[in-house]
């Protein structure tokens, strides 16, 4: 089939899971008892014009059957036609993307860092398996595995920005940013990188345990295959047998449960944004709930999938790289 | 003839959960230069293990406890990781390993595998030169060396055999070790192969030891035969001798389970019982409990190997020490 | 029967290797201690927790309404045992409503005119008929007119030195009997301290005018009418915080602390006036008092002291413990739906196959791939957060992963022979998946039992923490977002009232890790995956 | 004269592969894995049936057909007479305590999750053949049978507990348990330490003589096979390239498949020296088999376009000698 083939078919997959998530999406608010979408928008409780009404009204198709509703909502969906907000009055769209880079920003830092450390952490515990160090590593794994991330945050934010000081308490830019703007890129990479510390440190811990463990059970079961036995009978130093002949095999169910893990990485990023005040898109929810925001929410909801299948489809392009069966073909 | 190997007295423990596995419980043996031995045992006797005792790649459970390995006059044991990596592994001694269908990196190319185990001790080798070395060892294995640039998956499992073979005989070694090269094939491909590890040896002036649980192959193939049975070895010596006349009640046995398809037809004959858990195994003879002939002793003295009339036999059976 | 007392016992037999080889886990051992100690909790909430966690009241009898249990953002009690200067709650009157005559000894009584008015216990006319304090005020006819008084003391002594936070002093009283237009009945409470200073700047406009007094106000707190002779019972609460007392001048911050500077001997008192403009009639006017309760609230609280919560603020202890019933509900209700969701889902699509395995499959599939803390936040919020509906949002979404997981056991499982066997001697398909796949794969049923459930307890808190809470129900999350939304973080920091956060999220993370350690356990000993080689 | 228990008529599977959603939208083509490709044989009465081939030559779907575990895409099975492929799955219940299986690997055919007793009842429970202690007095016997005494001991037992042989032996007892006429054993003793399987196979030779059950014996051991077998067909792709006495079939093989099939198998006897091995390469993909003759592409006897183009039948050469193979017309 080759890598061709293949992209083409995980692509076509992703653009039926867009599909699939735009349905979810018009079901779970337009479908739901009760009408929900329909009936935030007429309620006099969501406070809007008359103008945002009529908007809205048209952009969610409020008066159409339900089968034209769906296709005038797609329409509007793909094209990212999402109205206004309702509480700062810039449209949608312009908010997301603000956010949306911020949120990017965040993930990339915290996921690349976690997967290095895990990696390199859990290689360490299947080479010292069975020993008082692995013992330690496995269970300290578990142990941060189980703190929910909210409570990671609270403690960072003691420590790091209360008592240390060494961080500020929240935000995605620097409070001086809005009185003395950056001028050098250089200050622009210090200002974030000072703000997205502590929440990527916050995810880092959190997800960190997840690959340790995942990468530890696959370098286990990569470990005692023949190869591996016949790369140190070839005189190869253990390093490289561990990091060449042990780990890249490893990496195969670790990237397929990396894909499967997406979706809860993005949900810690979300809480962590919550708790540092960290502008993205869980940030954002969060305030939507609190605002009672329902076009918000739907949005937000929207474009996190979009940004899950998008992950997927890019760690499946990974897969397929490393893959030599995807890679050749067979 | 110089002796090549010459293993003494080697015990290899496992360490589990439950107490010791003794896999390996003082084996002795010595290969010479130009010979093949073959090892044969059922399943769970320990012949992995004294071939990854020898090469000092066990699991981080196992471990050495006593006896030693002379390599070309060099106790193994002794040494230190770092000159078994440069001297020993691959240069002294290479593997061609079990089931061969795994001993591929699957991520790899087959030429590049090749071409590490070159470089690795021979850093000064170019990529391209090792590669084509690589070529060279697969025309000596009978492949396309066309092919050298293929992953492991687009290669049938006599073709990955043979791939093996050339990988284990990248650089020259002296002592090549054959863990089962050929079950998991069919027949044909087996003997094909089988045929194959004949001619390098006879090319190459090869030592071999292979390890085999069927007799048969190691009939065609060896100048000589351990038996090994839950982690000791029962009968060593000229694979002539033991065949025409094996001493220990074990051998007898083994030689009359593999029927000769061309011989006349006739009852199979089997042991009684199953091995031993190498973790409690029976004291005394550790066969004594499937032996026809055992005695009151068997189970309470382990029987020492006795040389029988040539220096080339050894047996440690009870029976044979009251002769 | 033989076999089936055989087959028990070789259950038995079972369970007891397994909690052998259980028992050889440190870790499972250390998770199954964790464990037990939060369901002893669970279960023993009502007894180990003093208060109600969503609505908390000053435990007593209350006719007017309900009095918080204490003052909002109190720190720990045993805060005084680290030299920190502290008040607790403190009730001032023992016996308030006068259930007997020895309630009244306790009191002081100086009358002014004793011919007129006169004191005396009424054992059956209070407000459930339990006896009351009844003053009576008479006049004969055409004799003069006047102001005649009566003043109830009650001693005690205040022993804490820092000041209270607030005070409510509540009465219930009914005033009765004839008298004319122009006799009106003053009550008014006051609060003493001895070796006081008297005030000597003191303005004050007021009826009355008491020179020793720190606080002096008399509340004309009702008139009576003389021409209608039966008036029902009366209920009042009075708190610091009323604009009466608040808006004295001097002591407009906060009475409390003028009041009560330090420790000492107090006296509080209750003074009932008659002013009578006298007339040709006999007068006489009854006075029935009772549930005369006075509550100082502290600045400590409890074990761990109180949220902030302005109209009834919690004890953060009660709500810690009761958190616990919630997280270990919700956790093994979603456990338990979502694996029995996912094992009839795994098992349908692993041994039916072909279309309907594809199609249960993708969906499961796409459930994995929707972000789910999204999807979440918008079905709990669209179906109203109730603690069912977040338990039913859980379970839709937490079955995906095991579904899976019994799918390729089941499909291995298919192709085993020991099913081909069954098959072969005429086994049905359903006799199959009951008698070969199913009892293989309950090991797996055991292991994602306590791999989803920290699941479920941390997804349930963090719904919680973002204020997708059940209002009825007090949970571990909603006290991290409780504290988070009081602000207390950024206006007082953590380490004033590290209490408040850093209990519920060791509580979560404790509960988690314990079916954490225990499943890992499991898994470790009904997977065992480091086999050792040959 | 023996009865003919069973007999194979024009016997076939093709596999359809299974192909993504995708990909069978866009090509209409099936393509088929041709496992067995019209055989014909018959077993008859206390016969022990040799089948023997490589890897991917259809024995195993053959032996699974000839029990319904597989269904066949055309052809005939007929039990004493009456087609079995052509029966409803009801019809066929009551036959299925005639037409037994033994499996490969006894440490994948027996429930890890059932005693001895259970498995062994299993049968009769789901046959509906024995009630209450009648059961467990079969068992008994059964277990006897197969050598497992005293059979208490060994009731409660649950596999893991039992020796690779042991689990063969309680394997056989199940297959045993309905006094089926035939069984199909599928390798039986290949995942067994050597030293054990002498003992499972000589069970079951004596089993099928004080039973009178015929055995379908499918291996790739040529040897094994010539000592146990009355009867052997050689297998290759899904066609039977020989069948014939076991004696005859060693001693006069015919086919030059059957011949380095011979060859190949290694002797136990360091003083013999076989021959070469003359064939070259690995078996074809039986999704794609060679034209005429499947064996052509490797065959050192290879006599020009017939081979390519004709299929050659199976036909008979010396009494009871059958072979398929244009060299022999």
């Amino acid at each position: 089939m080759g890598l061709k083939g293949y992209i083409l078919k995980r692509t076509m997959y992703s653009v039926v899971l867009v599909f699939c998530v735009l349905t979810v999406n018009f079901i779970i608010f337009n479908l739901m008892p009760g009408d929900p979408i329909a009936q935030y928008i007429l309620s006099p409780e969501s406070r809007l014009t008359p103008e945002d009404v009529e908007t809205l009204r048209k952009i969610y198709g409020i008066d159409l059957p339900y089968h034209e509703r769906y296709f005038v909502y797609l329409r509007n969906m793909l094209t990212f036609n999402l109205g206004k907000t309702q509480v700062t009055r810039v449209p949608v769209v312009e908010e997301i993307s603000k956010r949306l880079g911020n949120t990017v920003l965040l993930m990339t830092t915290a996921i690349v860092t976690s997967i290095t450390l895990g990696t390199l952490i859990g290689t360490f515990a299947a080479y010292k398996r069975a020993t008082k160090t692995d013992t330690a590593i496995v269970t300290s794994s578990l142990i941060l595995g189980s703190l929910p991330v909210f409570w990671i945050g609270i403690l960072m934010l003691f420590i790091f920005a209360v008592y240390l000081k060494w961080f500020p308490f929240g935000g995605s830019v620097p409070k001086w940013w809005a009185y003395t703007p950056p001028t050098s890129p250089l200050e622009i990479i210090a200002g974030r990188l000072y703000c997205v510390t502590l929440p990527a440190l916050t995810l880092v811990i959190f997800s960190v345990d997840n690959w340790t463990l995942l990468t530890r059970a696959c370098v286990l079961q990569t470990i005692t295959e023949d190869y591996v036995v016949t790369a140190r009978a070839k005189g190869l130093p253990e390093r490289r047998v561990l990091l060449k002949h042990v780990l890249k095999p490893a990496s195969l169910p670790l990237v397929t449960a990396m894909a499967l893990s997406f979706a809860g990485i993005f949900t810690g990023a979300m809480i962590t944004e919550t708790v540092f005040s960290y502008e993205g898109m869980g940030h954002w929810i969060y305030m939507a709930i609190m605002e009672k925001n329902l076009p918000v929410m739907y949005a937000v909801f929207y474009i996190s999938g979009l940004l899950v299948v998008i992950a997927n489809f890019i760690v499946d392009l990974v897969y397929g790289m490393i893959d030599p069966r995807i890679k050749v073909g067979r | 003839m110089p002796t090549l190997l010459d293993v003494k007295n080697l015990k290899t423990y496992y360490t589990t959960l439950r107490g010791y596995v003794k896999a390996v419980d003082g084996v002795s043996f010595a290969i010479e230069k130009g010979e093949a031995m073959g090892l044969v045992g059922e399943s769970g006797c320990g012949k992995t293990t004294v071939i990854l005792s020898i090469l000092k790649i066990l699991p981080p459970e196992g471990r050495i406890l006593d006896g030693n390995v002379f390599f070309k006059g060099v106790d193994l044991v002794k040494l230190s990781e770092k000159e078994m990596r440069d001297k020993i592994r691959w240069k002294g001694i290479s593997l061609v390993f079990q089931g061969a269908m795994n001993a591929l990196n699957p991520v790899y190319k087959v030429g590049d595998q090749i071409a590490e185990a070159i470089r690795t001790h021979e850093p000064n080798v170019s990529k391209k030169e090792a590669l084509e070395r690589g070529r060279k060892l697969f025309e000596l294995v009978g492949l396309d060396p066309d092919r050298i640039n293929s992953y492991p998956h687009e290669f049938s499992g006599g073709m990955k055999q043979r791939a093996v073979i050339a990988m284990a005989l990248a650089c020259n070694p002296d002592l090549l070790i054959a863990d089962e090269p050929a079950t998991a094939l069919d027949v044909i491909i087996q003997a094909q192969v089988l045929q194959l590890i004949k001619q390098l040896r006879k090319t190459l002036h090869l030592s071999m030891i292979l390890i085999t649980h069927d007799l048969s192959i190691v009939a065609e193939s060896c100048d000589k035969l351990a038996v090994m049975y839950a982690g000791k070895i029962v009968e060593y010596g000229d694979l002539a001798t033991i065949f025409k006349e094996p001493l220990h009640p074990y051998t007898q046995a083994l030689i009359k389970a593999f029927p000769d398809v061309r011989a006349e037809r006739s009852p199979l004959v089997s042991i009684p019982g199953s091995p031993p858990d190498l973790l409690f195994p029976p004291s005394g003879c550790r066969f004594n409990p499937r032996c026809p002939y055992s005695m009151d002793i068997c189970s309470k003295k382990e029987p020492v190997p006795i040389e029988v009339k040539s220096k080339m036999h050894q047996v440690a059976c009870h029976l044979i020490g009251k002769r | 029967m033989a076999e089936r007392r055989v087959k028990t016992s070789t259950l038995a037999a079972g369970l007891k290797g397994f909690w052998f080889q259980f028992r050889k886990s440190k870790r499972g051992m250390a998770g199954l201690f964790i464990l037990c100690i939060h369901v002893i909790v669970a279960l023993m909430a009502p007894f180990i927790a003093p208060n109600d966690p969503i609505r908390p009241t000053w435990p007593g009898y209350f006719p007017a309404g309900e009095a918080p249990l204490a003052f909002m953002m109190c720190v720990p009690s045993w805060y005084k045992y680290l030299g920190r200067e502290v008040s607790e709650n403190m009730e001032v009157i023992d016996g308030y409503t006068f259930a007997s005559e020895q309630a009244l000894q306790k009191w002081n009584v100086a009358i002014s005119q004793p011919t007129r008015v006169s004191l005396s216990y009424n054992p059956t006319g209070g407000t459930l008929n339990d006896g009351c304090i009844e003053i009576t005020y008479s006049r004969q006819a055409n004799e003069a007119a006047g102001t005649s008084s009566i003043r109830l003391s009650y001693r005690f002594t205040y022993p804490y030195k820092a000041h209270p936070q607030r005070f409510w002093i509540h009465a219930s009283y009914l005033i009765n009997g004839t008298v004319s237009p122009s006799t009106s009945v003053h009550v008014s409470f006051s609060f003493f301290r001895e070796d006081a200073e008297p005030l000597a700047n003191y303005t004050y406009r007021g009826p009355t005018y008491q020179k020793d007094s720190l606080l002096v106000y008399e509340y004309p707190l009702i008139t009576y009418d003389f021409y209608s002779p039966v008036s029902p019972w009366r209920h009042m609460w009075t708190r610091s915080t009323k604009r009466e007392i608040f808006e004295k001048p001097w002591w407009y911050r906060a009475p409390e602390a003028k009041i009560f500077p330090t420790s000492g001997n107090y006296t509080f008192t209750v003074d009932v006036t008659f002013n009578d403009q006298g007339g040709a009639r006999t007068q006489q006017v009854k006075v029935y008092l009772d549930n005369l309760q006075v509550l100082l609230y502290g600045n400590a609280y409890g074990l761990l002291g109180t949220d902030a919560d302005p109209a009834a603020p919690r004890d953060l202890f009660s709500s810690l413990i009761y958190g616990s019933r919630v997280s270990i509900f919700v956790g093994l209700l979603v456990a338990l739906i979502s694996v029995t969701i996912g094992l009839t889902i795994g098992l349908t699509a692993g041994y039916i196959g072909g279309v309907v395995d594809e199609g249960l499959m993708r969906f499961a599939d796409l459930l994995m791939v929707l972000p789910t803390l999204p999807l979440l936040i918008v079905l709990a919020y669209i179906l109203s957060p109730s603690i069912w509906n977040i338990v039913m949002v859980l379970s839709f979404l937490g079955w995906m992963g095991f579904s899976r997981n019994i799918r390729s056991v089941t499909l291995s499982l298919r192709e085993r022979s020991f099913v081909e066997a069954a098959k072969v001697v005429g086994a049905g398909r359903f006799y199959i998946i009951r008698k070969h796949i199913f009892p293989n794969v309950v090991p797996l049923v055991y292991l994602a039992l306590s791999l989803s459930v920290p699941g479920a307890i941390i997804s349930e808190a963090s719904l919680s923490f973002l204020g997708l809470f059940d209002p009825n129900v007090m949970s571990w999350g909603r006290m991290i977002n409780e504290f988070n939304g009081s602000g207390v973080a950024v206006t007082k920091g953590f380490s004033d009232y590290w209490f408040w956060v850093i209990p519920p999220g060791i509580a979560i993370s404790s509960l988690a890790i314990s079916f954490i350690l225990i499943g890992y356990a499991l898994d470790e000993i009904l997977n065992p995956k480091l086999r050792m080689r040959r | 004269m023996t009865e003919t228990i069973l007999k194979v008529e024009k016997l076939k599977k093709w596999f359809p592969i299974t192909r993504g959603l995708l990909r069978s939208l866009f090509s209409r083509r099936e393509l088929y894995v041709r496992a067995v490709d019209e055989i014909d044989f018959e077993i008859k009465e206390r016969e022990i049936f040799g089948l023997v081939g490589e890897s991917g030559s259809g024995k195993t779907t053959t032996g699974r057909m000839l029990v319904r575990l597989i269904e066949p895409t055309s052809g005939k099975i007929l039990y004493r007479g009456k087609d079995i492929v052509s029966m409803s799955d009801e019809e066929f219940k009551p036959l299925r305590k005639k037409l037994q299986m033994i499996f490969q690997d006894p440490y994948e055919s027996l429930n890890p999750k059932m005693t001895v007793f259970d498995i062994l009842a299993e049968p009769l429970r789901v046959q509906n053949v024995a009630h209450g202690d009648e059961i467990y007095e079969r068992v008994c016997k059964i277990l006897e049978d197969v050598e497992l005494t005293p059979p208490q001991e060994f009731l409660q037992r649950y596999p893991h507990e039992l020796s690779g042989g042991q689990r063969q032996r309680v394997a056989t007892g199940r297959a045993l348990i309905l006094n089926p006429e035939f069984i199909v054993a599928d390798e039986p003793v290949s995942m067994l330490d050597v030293s054990i399987r002498a003992e499972v196979l000589n069970l079951m030779l004596q089993l099928s003589e004080t039973h009178g059950i015929a055995f379908l014996y499918i291996t790739h051991d040529l040897a094994l096979a010539r000592h146990l077998c009355d009867t052997i067909a050689v297998m290759y792709l899904g066609k039977i390239m020989e069948l014939a006495s076991a004696d005859s079939l060693i001693k006069e093989p015919l086919h030059p498949y059957t011949k380095a099939l011979l060859a190949a198998v290694p002797v136990p006897d360091p003083t013999s020296k076989r021959a070469e091995v003359t064939i070259k390469g690995e078996i074809p993909s039986p999704v794609n088999p060679p034209s005429g003759c499947r064996f052509h592409t490797r065959c050192p006897q290879f006599i020009g376009e017939i081979c390519k183009k004709e299929t050659p039948s199976l036909v008979e050469i010396g009494s009871h000698h059958y072979v398929a193979c244009h060299l022999y017309r």
